[in-house]
């Protein structure tokens, strides 16, 4: 079986995620043995911009009309596209209040400059083309990576957990930061996965993640204002990461 | 483990499989009950619940009738013959068999609830003097959809089964047997529930509207045998996926009556 | 005319190209375009808590993550005047050093190497020159396990919190990642001969001016004054007036603005560093400069991999002595110092991997960020790798395009910018 | 049973003698709440806590295990690390060790567990007195009392802890530690009385589960369940937390590059809404009211049609570990229609 072809891509992002590739320092090479890299900007300047692909992992949100185009190029050349990290798959921290006026936001940064910038309201990649795989995770963790990897070169679709952080906590014996102190935590609602970092370290999720399928949003949200958090901060800080999958979710 | 060794397409997605155990000890000591099922694996991709399709009376072969829909269902289609799977069971409780000889016997089927009538139907043909009369009642969408379909159009012909099969709809036209969704073919058959034990199987669908006629018909509620799909991952009854209630699908079932439906809630 | 255009500037960290334009044997216009997305994270992040603010800008970038982190923990805690406790800065310099040694294992080794050897990637090297590729890949795995047991994260960590750490490391972990870097000491000087055996790369000259903290201490993580050096002498900007240092402008060909100091381009990071400090380069440090034959004053900024070498060696040493020093102290679990918000404004200036970062915020006295305006190294650079983007071409001898094109890469990647970083800049009215 | 008696200052010395037998784990302090954990030096146990945040069950049936590891060509090999593992939990609480009798019988039965098998072979169990607090109501349970599944167990009798010798093994400890123990006399029989009646007197808790199975079979159709589903979070943690909830989920890894790999199991909970979805998209329990329902009436109803008593053994857990104060005592009480009657 000749090797997959594979593009390495990032949008608007922090490249986090594509570090993280690069932090799997011990797999690393065994990884470009496995597969054919064709196209990778951040690590390579061979590329091929153009051939097919069998995989595509991209990274970062759209938060361009010229991301937009090289999303929709690497689309038309992927067979499969992978999207990589909180950005990628929900968004993340940029697509905070999309409400906002963007052309205010620029002027207000650049000066007048900004106004000439090509700059749209952030968006997941799924909100612009079809998307085969979501790797969530802000990074993504290098051992979710792995084991996707593992899994797309064996055939297989990669699983995830299809539960909260706090299973994850629990399964760890941590002290609940949200019963027992009263704190912030969105655990409740994001997806596990990250062997509920935050909490492990007695500081309260963040939720960068995303929400788990099953999130119950409004069910914490009341609970935490029952502990007499503020509604607001609880709403802002449960859509910090990716804003509009926890509204739908709630 | 167990060797593949025929990869037969039946229709789209749907390929039935012939195994061999590795080792020939275990193929003599594998003997199961019409109705079980296996837990077949593919390494790397995992473990998943099969029904044996064949019957105990043809111990010579062991055949699973396999839909691609997941992960494990999609890697065991891309094994080739003489590749291996791990095999363990079989498991669950089986049909009633001594329960329901000296009786008539009625399969109704849709889908891939054939997958584990098959087992039943071919012990019940190859011990035809156990039983009395037999009736098949087997529904697919579309002629290309039929599970088995030589096998059971060779046996729309024999006097000794009552084989009917139908399709709810046949685009090519050249379809033989009846067109109409499964419960129609109550009209071409003569049951006597006083003396009938019927099995079904297909998706919840058919389970509601073949249970609304067997009960119209007057039915006994334990003589109404369904088999039951649950995910499943240990088989053993410990993993918890498949309770219904109180009872474990994999050991206690899959086939219940609807005797136990009526008493387990949500069971369908 | 004729223009030579690189289109997207490949083993860098974000998205770039440069655009030169030339008439004859006059150069025109020379651009660094910066076409990272506008994610706008400063005004974003205003109305969030003092508690949730590090975790939002951490994103601004993945490399300098804790960078970025530990500057907005100092802003809040300076504007909320949080004193941590001493073992909470020495566990933020052991973080600030994990960061170092990877992030220039990363540059020196998968980025900027290939360009010296003729490689279009370190996965291409890898395949002649295993050896040299999985030294920077240890390398690189070191800076990143202290990052993981300091930072409960090697990317965006998570642990750091205003007042402190959320959990202190294990005693066993800071004696895993002592072994660790007892190793390390070894790699980082196997890095200094691999760095004194390549060809020179010298193409560019110029005098330049250098900006980066004044080192008063041990750790120059960060500090409260900023020196401008160049032949002319030093200027001392305090970190509160570091307006003054930036002056920054927006240019229409990029999403990073320029900053001037006193009308003129200058250049922080590993090279500036040195430069401001070199009583650095007299201890140990001494002799793996010899070996690369390094000086100061520099007017090659590609000096500035050599100085990322030399640092990467000494960030080792200063791990290690950090971490005897926390042992010997027999770190505790401690909860963080409190924190009473309070309306104040609050600014921190620290030495990222890249060069001087800042993060200056306003607060209303509930702990709400009204204005936040981070200035990050690349954006401070963008001026004056502009300028030697400019020499690299008056200097170059030969009007050869693929010539010319690779100088020029070797040059914008020898600044080891951070695109995506310097997209996120605010400018307070 | 053999019965002795061994005054508390004594327990130090057998502690020591104990830890001759294996690795020993006991309830220890984390920020004010106890888990159970490999002991560095005795002093750190807390033989006087309220309830540990994970069951003893992380023992038996860890969090995460690897069953088999497989490689192409050699087929599956089991995992067996650390099964043979000695380990003695010191401290275990009456309710707990009901809770592994009641494992005992799910990972037993037609098809043996080995791995749990072998796991609950090489666990010894020294089991302590507790006094109840608010979320306590394993008497209500009937898990207040244990007679088997230790190796021995410590009744506070006042100067004194009676102890009950379950197993040859728990006699062994017994006899190595020389004569610490001593023989046990009317006074001591007495004392051990009035210690039995006074902790019954001490439940703040009361549950009736007498026709518990009937009631929740008349209100399967209960409003209750809705207004639960609302609030549930499905967050697993009941789950994780309960020393008799025991559903895992099977999953196969791979290696890079190749077909070798292992598979492993892992906790999982029937809150989640995968737990009884299958490949068509049939999901049997979709609502989230109708996974909480399961949940109560799999451990209140079901577990007594299977094995004769709910799998419930009041140990409060699962109250102290929701986010959103789902209460089982107080379910079982809406169900009834009592008010009031929990709190005496
Ligand atoms: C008693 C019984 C008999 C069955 N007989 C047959 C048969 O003869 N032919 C056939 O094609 N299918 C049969 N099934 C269904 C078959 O088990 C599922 O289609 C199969 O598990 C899907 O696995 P997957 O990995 O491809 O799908 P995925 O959706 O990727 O499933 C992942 C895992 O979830 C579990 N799971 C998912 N769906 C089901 C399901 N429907 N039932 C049980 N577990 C599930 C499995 O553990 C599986 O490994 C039967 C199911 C049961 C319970
Ligand atoms: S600390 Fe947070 S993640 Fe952990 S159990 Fe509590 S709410 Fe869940
Ligand atoms: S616990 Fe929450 S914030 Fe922390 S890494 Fe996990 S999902 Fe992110
Ligand atoms: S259901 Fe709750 S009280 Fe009962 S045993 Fe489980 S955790 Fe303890």
């Amino acid at each position: 079986m000749s090797k997959p072809r594979v593009g390495i891509f990032g949008l608007t992002g922090c490249a986090g995620d594509q570090l993280v590739i690069l932090n799997c320092e011990d797999r690393l090479l065994d990884i470009v043995a496995l597969i054919d890299v064709r196209d990778f900007l951040m690590a390579s300047s061979e590329n091929d911009a153009a051939c097919p692909l069998d995989v595509a992992l991209v990274e970062g949100a759209v938060a361009s009309r010229r991301d937009a185009e090289r999303l929709r190029a690497i689309r038309n050349r992927a067979k499969t596209l992978v999207a990589l990290g909180t950005c990628a798959v929900w968004g993340g921290v940029a697509a905070m209040d999309r409400g906002a006026d963007r052309r205010k936001l620029l002027e207000e940064v650049y000066g007048e400059a900004g106004l000439r910038y090509d700059a749209a309201p952030t968006q997941a990649l799924h909100e612009v083309v079809k998307v085969d795989l979501n790797i969530t995770g802000c990074p993504i963790e290098k051992d979710q990576f792995l084991a996707a990897i593992a899994h797309l070169l064996a055939g297989n679709t990669p699983i995830y957990p299809a539960y909260p952080v706090c299973t994850e906590c629990r399964m760890l014996e941590n002290n609940c930061l949200l019963i027992e102190r009263g704190e912030l935590c969105c655990g409740p609602i994001t997806a596990a996965g990250c062997n509920a970092r935050c909490p492990n370290l007695r500081i309260p999720c963040v939720g960068c993640r995303g929400p788990v399928a099953d999130a119950n949003a409004s069910s914490l949200l009341a609970t935490l204002e029952e502990k007499g958090l503020d509604r607001q901060r609880i709403a802002a800080r449960l859509a910090t990461f990716a804003p509009e999958g926890v509204a739908q979710r709630s | 483990m167990a060797r593949i060794v025929r990869i037969f397409k039946m229709v789209e997605d749907n390929y039935l499989y012939t195994l061999r155990f590795l080792d020939d000890r275990l193929a003599y000591a594998f003997r199961h009950q019409p109705g079980q099922f296996l837990m077949l694996s593919v390494p790397g991709a995992g473990e998943m619940p099969i029904s044996i399709s064949s019957s105990p009376s043809r111990p010579e072969v062991l055949e699973i009738c396999v839909r691609r829909v997941g992960r494990v269902t999609n890697a065991l289609y891309r094994l080739h013959t003489n590749d291996v799977v791990g095999v363990r069971g079989p498991y669950g409780n089986g049909y009633p068999i001594q329960e329901m000889t000296g009786h008539d016997l009625l399969l109704a089927a849709g889908g891939l609830g054939m997958a584990p009538l098959r087992s039943l139907l071919w012990y019940a043909l190859d011990h035809r003097d156990r039983f009395d009369n037999i009736t098949l009642m087997y529904g697919a969408k579309r002629p290309d959809d039929m599970l088995f379909r030589e096998e059971l159009v060779s046996l729309v012909d024999r006097t000794d089964v009552n084989c009917l099969l139908t399709v709810d709809a046949d685009p090519a036209g050249t379809w033989k047997n009846y067109i109409g969704l499964l419960p129609t073919l109550f009209g071409h058959a003569k049951i006597e529930p006083a003396r009938t034990y019927a099995a079904v199987c297909g998706p919840p669908v058919v389970f509601k509207f073949i249970l609304q006629k067997l009960l119209a018909l007057g039915f006994p509620k334990n003589r109404i045998l369904m088999s039951l799909e649950r995910r499943m991952k240990c088989g053993v009854g410990k993993c918890g996926h498949c309770s219904i209630g109180y009872k474990y699908t994999c050991l206690h079932g899959p086939i219940f009556t609807y005797w136990d439906a009526i008493n387990l809630p949500e069971m369908i | 005319m004729k223009t030579v255009v690189i289109e997207h500037l490949a083993r860098v960290e974000g998205h770039g190209g440069i655009t030169v334009e030339l008439e004859g044997d006059t150069v025109g216009s020379v651009r660094f375009d910066v076409f990272e997305g506008a994610r706008l994270l400063e005004p974003l992040v205003r109305g969030k808590r003092y508690d949730e603010v590090a975790a939002i800008l951490s994103r601004i970038c993945s490399i300098c993550s804790v960078a970025h982190s530990l500057t907005s923990l100092k802003a809040t805690e300076n504007a909320f005047e949080v004193r941590v406790s001493p073992q909470t800065e020495l566990l933020r310099e052991l973080l600030y050093r994990g960061e170092s040694i990877e992030s220039h294992a990363l540059h020196l080794f998968l980025l900027a190497l290939p360009d010296y050897l003729d490689y279009p990637s370190a996965t291409a090297l890898a395949a002649d020159r295993p050896a040299a590729v999985l030294l920077g890949l240890r390398l690189k795995k070191l800076g990143n396990s202290i990052q993981e047991a300091i930072g409960g994260r090697a990317i965006h960590p998570v642990n750091a919190v205003p007042g402190g750490f959320g959990r202190a490391p294990a005693v066993e972990q800071l004696i895993e990642l002592r072994n660790g870097l007892i190793e390390g000491v070894a790699d980082a000087k196997a890095a200094i001969d691999l760095m004194a055996s390549l060809p020179a790369a010298d193409f560019c000259h110029s005098d330049t001016i250098y900006a980066a903290l004044r080192a008063n201490v041990d750790s120059y993580y960060a500090g409260d004054e900023v020196a401008v050096v160049s032949d002319g002498g030093q200027t001392i900007v305090p970190a509160a007036d570091y307006r003054t240092l930036t002056n920054e402008r927006s240019v229409p060909h990029s999403h990073a603005r320029h900053s001037r100091f006193q009308g003129k381009p200058f250049m922080v990071g590993s090279l500036a560093r040195l430069s401001v400090n070199p009583g650095r380069l007299s201890g140990s440090l001494a002799a793996p400069a010899a070996r690369l034959d390094f000086r100061l004053p520099a007017g090659n900024p590609m000096d500035n991999n050599k100085a990322q070498a030399l640092e990467l060696a000494g960030d080792v040493e200063r791990a290690l002595e950090i971490i005897e020093q926390l042992l010997r102290a027999r770190i505790r679990d401690e909860p963080p110092a409190p924190v009473h918000p309070r309306a104040a404004t609050g600014t921190a200036i620290t030495e990222a991997p890249r060069g001087l970062l800042i993060h200056s915020y306003t607060y209303d006295g509930e702990g709400r960020i009204l204005s936040a305006d981070v200035i990050t190294p690349t954006a401070l650079n963008a001026a004056s790798l502009e300028a030697h983007l400019r020499q690299t071409v008056e200097q170059c001898a030969e009007r050869d395009d693929a010539v010319i094109a690779k100088r020029l890469q070797m040059i914008a990647r020898a600044y080891d910018p951070c695109i995506s970083c310097s997209a996120h800049l605010v400018r307070r009215r | 049973m053999k019965i002795l008696k061994l005054r508390k200052e004594k327990l130090d010395l057998f502690a020591s003698v104990v830890q001759q037998f294996g690795e020993v784990h006991a309830p220890v302090e984390q920020d004010g709440k106890y888990v159970f954990k490999r002991l560095r030096r005795w002093s750190e146990a807390r033989l006087e806590y309220d309830r540990t945040i994970l069951p003893p069950k992380k023992y038996f049936l860890p969090p995460r295990e690897t069953l088999f590891r497989y490689r192409p060509g050699e087929g599956f090999a089991p995992c067996s690390e650390g099964l043979d593992q000695r380990t003695i939990l010191f401290g275990v609480h009456a309710c707990d060790i009901y809770a592994i009798n009641i494992l005992d019988r799910v990972f037993a039965g037609k098809y043996n567990d080995p791995y749990y098998q072998a796991r609950r072979r090489n666990i010894v169990i020294i089991g302590i007195d507790c006094s109840p607090d608010q979320h306590c109501f394993c008497r209500s349970m009937r898990a207040d009392f244990v007679d088997h599944g230790f190796d021995l167990f410590f009744y506070d009798t006042g100067d004194y802890y009676q102890a009950l010798v379950g197993t040859a093994l728990g006699d062994d400890m017994v006899l190595a530690s020389g004569s610490i123990f001593e023989a046990v006399d009317a006074a001591d029989i007495d004392n051990y009385k009035r210690r039995s009646w006074n902790k019954r007197r001490a439940f703040q808790l009361e549950v009736e589960i007498r026709d518990l199975p009937e009631i929740f079979e008349m209100e399967y159709q209960s409003g209750i369940w809705e207004e639960l589903g609302g609030r549930c979070l499905s967050c697993g943690s009941c789950s994780m937390v309960c020393p008799t909830c025991y559903c895992f989920d099977v999953a196969d890894d791979v290696e890079l590059g190749s077909l070798a790999g292992s598979r492993a199991r892992t906790w999982d909970s029937c809150l989640f809404a995968s737990h009884a979805l299958v490949a068509s998209g049939e999901n049997f329990r979709g609502p989230r009211a109708s996974r909480i329902k399961f949940r109560f009436y799999h451990k209140q109803r079901g577990f007594v049609a299977e094995y004769g008593r709910p799998s419930c053994v009041g140990c409060g857990r699962c109250i102290s570990a929701c986010p959103v104060n789902i209460d089982v005592v107080q379910v079982i009480e809406r169900l009834r229609g009592v008010q009031d009657a929990g709190s005496r």
